[in-house]
């Protein structure tokens, strides 16, 4: 029991054919998110989980990806958990990107980006496993002492009359006052785990993608690192570079690599044709639209 | 009962069997239902607890703790010797006012009687455990008679609770307001927080 | 302390003493409380209550009972050879395991506290909410005093944490895994991406 991870599919073990059938095929109520079944995945091919096979386990985790937003369900349960399992798959899929590009020379910033951003996943997914061998050895301690009943009687009456006399003056409104209280149902706490925290408090694709095409305006053309170069975190780098995509996609600006792994060049277009609007509604879930969530869905939280 | 029973396979046997099961009675425990438990004769389980009593009594040194036979059954009871170190040690930091939590949860008890602690807790949002027990000791409830189903112990406010009330009868409980959760939404908050 | 304590002046001395005040506890009793009762010094209670655990596991037969140190003191508990005979007499929320999820979150507060739910969420990927009120409910985490910087709430593990996982003090947890970066890094690594 040293490094392994409680397979939840351990039985196919036992079996050979399902041992060659290879394809990803689990039970995902049986995952606690994203690092989970990443997790799973690469103990499932034995692989050390610092020269993961990438390419392989990128696409089982995509397929899972689709099999959960596939299940559906409660609106903003499914959000958080699709976007948590976003985060590691776009994580993943740069990777793999990486891969199967021909290996050059460190070239510049990118690579030491992309370098970090592999490390920064393996930093997140070995501390995932650590805290899972540990919540095992948790688990396993409160089952033993289980085992264990602890005294806890109530006083023999000899002691309980010794108690000073209870001062109890309370009348009967007051009480029901009190109970009134205890019972009321809770308001939920709020939630900080909507997806404020893959975005920071105030990242958006539209926000930054309007400060990209005000640089570019400015410009006409930029390489990546330039438009990043005020990014304070690497989530902003994240959020900058999806915008760029959007930004592509909405024909706005064009890339330009002159050299594999080399500078890549962002050029304005049409700066008339970016409609943050339409990145509000794909991507922004804490604006007033929510057009990834059911209209109305149960247990929304109020993210103020 | 041809097969040996399995007390008898255990080390301590069924004296250390009858320890165990009593440390943890909150009352004292027939020995009928102690025969049940362990599988065996009551006469059995008689003389057991009998020999039990007597090596507490002294057979190396008195136990700070003695076995006694009251109307119900067995219990086990500090050596009336050493009161005075127990007293110290259950005065030691009691107050004669009831904390908020025991309000609190005393006034739960009161309005959902007869109600488990889990559903306390629930409710609550907080283990009581402690707070349940200080109200035992202090009178204001009692456990409500087991229904034998094996299930959670539940408590109900007591006779004294309502005398320091002033009330003659739960009844005269002021109501709740309306909007509160009835029991059966209470019901489904609960299975949803205990099958996590 | 010339004059000769009160305690050694009884027949069954410290030992029956201490047994007597532990077996009304309903929580664990440090050795300096005990200390304070008996009147005598911290070292005397320490030994008196190492040869008490001893004893009871076995001198002439293993008890049904043993004494422990855990959490910030000792307390009485069932053997555990008997545990399936104790668990047909009290069956209660006690034994109640828990899911997957409540261990892994319980792992994270419990090496990472105090932490706030956006931290948990953040290592463990997913939302931990509905996990984090079980954990509260069950006694096992309670809320970090509030800083009353407007700041999210922080969790922290309780002393039934200690007495449930068997540990006297958080120190005893094992360390995480060796392949773990440092701790200094990690933290620098979550508030690097997910502080919000």
């Amino acid at each position: 029991m040293t490094a392994t991870v409680t397979s939840p599919v351990a039985s196919d073990d036992a079996q050979p054919e399902a041992a060659a059938d290879r394809r990803f095929h689990l039970e995902l109520e049986n995952f606690n998110g994203p690092f989970d079944v990443l997790l799973h995945l690469i103990t499932a091919r034995e692989l050390d989980i610092t020269e993961v096979a990438l390419a392989e386990v990128t696409d089982e985790f995509i397929a899972h990806l689709r099999a959960l937003q596939a299940r559906g369900g409660d609106g903003l349960k499914m959000l958080d958990e699709t976007t948590e399992f976003l985060v590691v798959a776009s994580t993943l899929l740069d990777l793999k990107a990486a891969r199967l590009l021909p290996r050059g020379e460190m070239a510049d910033d990118e690579d030491f980006e992309l370098l970090e951003s592999r490390d920064l996943l393996f930093a997140r997914l070995l501390q995932y496993k650590a805290f899972k061998e540990a919540a095992a050895l948790l688990g396993h301690n409160y089952d033993a002492e289980s085992a264990r009943v602890p005294r806890e009687v109530a006083l023999e009456p000899r002691f309980a009359a010794l108690l000073p006399e209870l001062v109890f003056s309370i009348s009967p409104e007051e009480f029901a006052a009190v109970a009134r209280k205890a019972l009321e149902p809770k308001p939920e706490p709020v939630t900080e785990v909507g997806i404020g925290h893959l975005h920071g408090a105030n990242v958006t694709i539209a926000e930054e993608a309007r400060a990209l095409h005000g640089k570019l305006s400015a410009h006409g053309t930029l390489d990546f690192g330039a438009l990043i170069a005020d990014a304070d975190t690497q989530l902003v780098v994240v959020v900058r570079f999806l915008a760029l995509l959007e930004m592509f996609r909405q024909k706005v600006i064009t890339f330009d690599q002159p050299d594999p792994l080399g500078v890549l060049l962002v050029s304005l277009v049409d700066a008339a044709r970016l409609d943050t609007d339409a990145l509000d509604d794909d991507y922004d879930a804490s604006a007033d639209r929510h057009r990834l969530q059911p209209a109305g869905a149960d247990g929304e939280q109020d993210h103020g | 009962m041809a097969e040996t029973p399995r007390i008898d396979q255990l080390p301590g046997g069924l004296a250390s069997g009858l320890e165990a099961v009593l440390l943890v009675a909150d009352q004292p425990v027939s020995e009928a239902r102690l025969a049940q438990i362990f599988e065996v004769e009551e006469i059995r389980i008689t003389e057991a607890l009998l020999a039990l009593a007597n090596e507490y009594d002294g057979r190396d040194r008195p136990r700070g703790f003695e076995l006694r036979h009251v109307a119900s059954g067995w219990r086990f009871y500090t050596r009336v010797d050493y009161a005075d170190f127990v007293s110290s040690y259950v005065l030691d930091g009691q107050t004669a006012r009831l904390s908020q939590a025991a309000l609190e949860t005393l006034a739960v008890i009161a309005y959902r009687q007869p109600v488990s602690r889990g559903r306390i807790s629930a409710i609550r949002g907080v283990n009581v455990d402690s707070v349940v027990r200080t109200l035992l000791n202090r009178g204001l409830i009692s456990a409500y008679p087991d229904l034998g189903d094996g299930g959670a112990t539940l408590y109900q406010t007591t006779e004294y609770f309502l005398e320091r009330m002033g009330l003659s009868s739960l009844e005269e409980l002021p109501p709740l307001s309306p909007h509160l959760p009835g029991v059966a939404d209470l019901e489904s908050l609960d299975s949803a927080i205990f099958d996590d």
